[in-house]
């Protein structure tokens, strides 16, 4: 018996659903010799600003108990590059890609959605509006009122579907997905990376350049998925819960607390064939369970579980 | 990623040989390519490793303790299961001149890639320096010739450098940042950075170069001297 | 060469950094057959309600990749009982006792703010205004505007140094943080522990039967290590470190981010004697850096170094 | 806390038998007691295990694979070295009536304490019934007698409790909450439950008692089946 891991959703059918989150895997060309990506249900690519960037001094990255800190500082080529030289190039990449683009201004999330739109190879846009690691930079995702501008500056400019990437730490990330959802946003990506530290004792200093940076891995996993049960509670949107996936079952824990989607980082970096390790794991599970879609386990946690 | 079980080791404090039995091969390791290694838990990320050498699934890496990783190594016994993927990097055969002679020069846990280029490329070596401070160092190695012993002479590997080198040679080096700064132009250096994925998508190991920023893991890890802004580092 | 550890502010003189956190360590009374408590700092007392509470239904606790997730649900005898019978024995601790207690309403912290002024063995007040395990209660350090009245309130009802605990998982902790200290409190505790939950996938439901709890322990020390730094950046106000110390190498990253005092929770469950090793390990590394007091060290990271 | 070496092991599918060399002795370890066990690195929570028998620094634990600490030991090689401490909780005898005989009944690693319990106070013990689901435990125990096998006779250790049982005899019981439920009024249960700190500070163990609420770790882990609400649980 076939399990269905496909998922419908955003208009668009995922074969599965893992999704390569923003960053770690890159525009994925490096990445395909080592993991074939055409076997998961999308990619979002590294995240596109107006202009070109070379992200931040380093070190950019140190490890923690269960986690990584990562201050890399949207190291990327800009838009113009992205549209003629890698947009092309993009139909290697055999699954759905998603773009993602990041503003400095509401004028910049214009044109980024603008420049997105005509890509036909991107079938929908995230807007990361949660990246902790610019300097000086606010993070947009922070502020209901800037999170709504951004959104509908993007909905404005496209009419693909449009992924709110919303930061999990922030007072209330109901308030903030609402706001989002108000704003014209299809879907929502929980969450992010979480503003974080180490400091090198010997030297008295923070270990990274930047002294802070942004905390991936197993450690922020309980707590970006209390934020996608809480949204799932008091929201009927498509999520992509991302935060610390590391095996199957944490990718069914989301599933379970209301992800369609779910979206792995770090598990990449850590070992670029973790996606199909964790496919294999969810279907077999799925299989002993006697569950045929995988859809149907999708917020089971607040429908009384099993 | 290939299970890798630790069969050998020989440590002398904060240095050792670690021997591991691949339960695959690698594909076509060649010198100045490095392996991810990974704990079975903690820490949760792979770090890289250059290859000290290479034969029949057996890969022994050359291990400075100096953290979470590296301490895990010297305190399992023979039978600990870890984990590698690779090999990575641009073999430093690839980015050499081919019709030098070279001096090797490693500083500390940076001998473990040339090493590795000396066993497979002797007619491309002119002499070898790895730079150690003490000297109980010489437990570890059987060609105790190489080995420059701060402790013992006073000297650096750098300062042997001057005394050995002639124009015409060339320089190909491993070992810390400082070290690297003092070698002559033309020199390849190899750069340690931190890593996250190792094979360039991840833009942790960015170092910044003549034609912008490059990523160690994918463009590297060896430069030529001029091609980097030591500043930025 | 002796090294000394100990710290001066809120106007106490408190032997050395460590500060036992709220909660794990109850009244001290159990944990003193297996801990010389007269070796710590100073203990914060479990949180008194004014009303007993029996707290959440079992399970209560659950573990994660380097944390755990907690809903006790402040269990405790309630204000009365503590005042004539816990009380009185406090003097059986020796060491500083910091009182902690959280109000449901304005009212009630003044009452418990007054009930803690009179004992004698109390040398400052904790208010606990960031515990996520209350069902239907609001947290306090959720929002500015209640911080505030909440400290006010607990102002007016005493003299004693009052210590403010915030919630780490906040959108812009400074903003909190300086509205604690317009209202009155004398020190910040940072932080408690972050909302956050697992889901059995076997049965898909939560594990915790109060679904969320609180995480603890190393996964959260980077965060909370951030938060201590931002806030010792912006404002004069001692700091109580607090979230994940397991070790000393945590302790001293924590000193030297700004806190003047470091809490440990997580680590007294583990290990009873962990405040012990962490002692040790803090002299040692001041010795072989040649440090001569604590106090130097802390904030250091703000100050270039050693 | 103490170093616990594993020196013995012996396995049967998800139960197994563990032997640890202790660097300092427990203190007076008395059957019903337990002790708090660590793993050297995740996870981080010491765990509570039953002593299963205690002799010169040798702890014996029998332990049921059910996840990541007791996975964790079942993975590791002998020289695994471990942490514990404790003992803690209320010895049985501190808490039973001494001049009965008692049934003991053990369902899984309920067996542990009861086993430590014969082996200190064989003159207090009437009948052991010791229930496993499958016929392979039997691998693991020198005295078959005392095993009930579902597989074998399709009976549980309740139906043979129902049997044997008549009035006067005590009855000491350890194992899941189902089984513990349908036991005789005046029974003697030991509970399990999630354990934080093991010695009555951090709350996590609360079960609810007709004389409010208790700690399983201070106050327990043996109750009179009639203090417990059940439906608290
Ligand atoms: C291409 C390449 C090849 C390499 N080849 C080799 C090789 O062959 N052999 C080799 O030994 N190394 C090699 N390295 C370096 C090796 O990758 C690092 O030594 C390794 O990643 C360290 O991992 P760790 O977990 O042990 O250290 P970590 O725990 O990550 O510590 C890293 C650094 O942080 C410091 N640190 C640790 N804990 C603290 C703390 N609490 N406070 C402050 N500072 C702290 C340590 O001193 C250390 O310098 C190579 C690196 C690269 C990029
Ligand atoms: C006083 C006392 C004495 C005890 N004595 C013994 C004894 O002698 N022998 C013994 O074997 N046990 C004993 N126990 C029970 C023992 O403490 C637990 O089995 C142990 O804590 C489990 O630890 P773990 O890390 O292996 O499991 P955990 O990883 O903490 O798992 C605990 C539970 O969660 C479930 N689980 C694990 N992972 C997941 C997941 N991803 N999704 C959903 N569910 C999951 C597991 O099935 C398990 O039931 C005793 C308990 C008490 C209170
Ligand atoms: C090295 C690195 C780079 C990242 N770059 C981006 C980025 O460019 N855009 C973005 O939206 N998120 C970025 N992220 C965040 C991840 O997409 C993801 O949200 C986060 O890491 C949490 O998931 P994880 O725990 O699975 O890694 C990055 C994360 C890491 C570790
Ligand atoms: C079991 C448990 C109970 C706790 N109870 C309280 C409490 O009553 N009041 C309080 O202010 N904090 C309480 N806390 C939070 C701790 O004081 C501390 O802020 C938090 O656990 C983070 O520190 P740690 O990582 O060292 O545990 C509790 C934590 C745990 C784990
Ligand atoms: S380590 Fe990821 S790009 Fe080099
Ligand atoms: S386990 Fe902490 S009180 Fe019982």
């Amino acid at each position: 018996m076939g399990v269905d891991l496909s998922v419908e959703v955003l208009g668009l059918k995922f074969k599965n659903p893992l999704v390569l989150a923003s960053g770690p895997a890159g525009f994925g060309f490096e990445l395909q010799q080592y993991l074939d990506i055409s076997k998961v249900g999308a990619i979002t690519l590294k995240t596109v600003t107006l202009n070109p960037r070379e992200g931040n001094a380093p070190p950019r990255l140190v490890d923690t108990h269960g986690g990584i800190i990562n201050s890399i500082g949207l190291q990327n080529p800009g838009i113009e590059e992205f549209v003629n030289i890698i947009a092309p190039k993009l139909k290697e990449i055999r699954t759905i890609k998603i773009g993602s683009i990041a503003g400095f201004t509401i004028e910049e999330w214009k044109i980024l959605g603008e420049k997105m739109d005509k890509i036909k190879d991107i079938k929908a846009i995230e807007l990361d509006l949660s990246c902790p690691n610019v300097e000086g930079k606010k993070i947009w995702a922070k502020d209901e009122e800037l999170t709504q501008e951004a959104i509908k500056a993007v909905r404005e400019s496209t009419d693909k579907p449009i992924i709110a990437k919303l930061a999990p730490d922030v007072t209330d990330i109901v308030k903030v997905a609402k706001k989002a959802v108000n704003a014209g946003a299809d879907a929502l990506s929980l969450g992010n990376t979480i503003e974080a530290m180490r400091i090198n004792i010997e030297t008295g200093l923070p270990v990274l350049k930047l002294k802070t940076g942004g905390l991936s891995g197993p450690s922020i996993k309980p707590i970006t998925l209390a934020r996608v049960f809480r949204v799932a509670e008091a929201l009927e949107i498509p999520i992509i819960g991302i935060g610390g996936v590391m095996n199957w079952q944490d990718a069914l824990e989301y599933a379970m607390a209301g992800a369609s989607l779910v979206g792995i980082g770090t598990a990449i970096m850590v070992n670029p064939q973790a996606p199909l390790e964790i496919l294999q794991g969810i279907e077999s599970f799925l299989r002993q369970k006697g569950v045929e879609k995988f859809e149907d386990i999708i917020g089971i946690a607040h429908r009384g579980g099993f | 990623m290939i299970e890798a079980e630790l069969i050998e080791k020989r440590t002398a404090k904060d240095y050792g040989l670690f021997k591991f039995k691949l339960k695959e091969k690698l594909k076509d390791p060649d010198a100045g390519q490095f392996v991810m290694l990974k704990s079975p838990d903690e820490p949760i990320l792979a770090k890289p490793f250059s290859i000290y050498s290479y034969k029949n699934r057996k890969l022994t890496l050359f291990i400075k303790r100096v953290g979470r990783l590296t301490g895990k190594v010297f305190s399992s016994p023979i039978g600990e299961v870890f984990y590698v993927r690779g090999p990575y990097g641009i073999p430093y055969i690839k980015k050499i001149d081919r019709d030098k002679k070279y001096i090797l020069i490693g500083g500390g846990s940076g001998v473990a890639p040339l090493n590795f280029f000396s066993e497979l490329y002797p007619e491309l070596v002119y002499k070898k320096l790895y730079g150690f401070k003490g000297r109980y160092i010489r437990e570890l190695f059987e060609e105790q010739s190489s080995l420059v012993i701060e402790e013992e002479s006073g000297k650096t590997v750098v300062d042997v450098l001057r005394e050995v080198y002639s124009e015409g040679l060339g320089v190909l080096a491993c070992g810390p940042i400082p070290m690297l700064k003092t070698l002559p132009p033309g020199s390849y250096v190899s750069l340690e950075s931190v890593m996250g994925c190792g094979i360039g998508t991840c833009k942790s190991c960015a170092v910044k170069t003549k034609e912008g920023i490059k990523m160690v893991c994918k463009d590297g890890p060896l430069f030529r001297k001029e091609e980097i802004q030591w500043e930025w580092i």
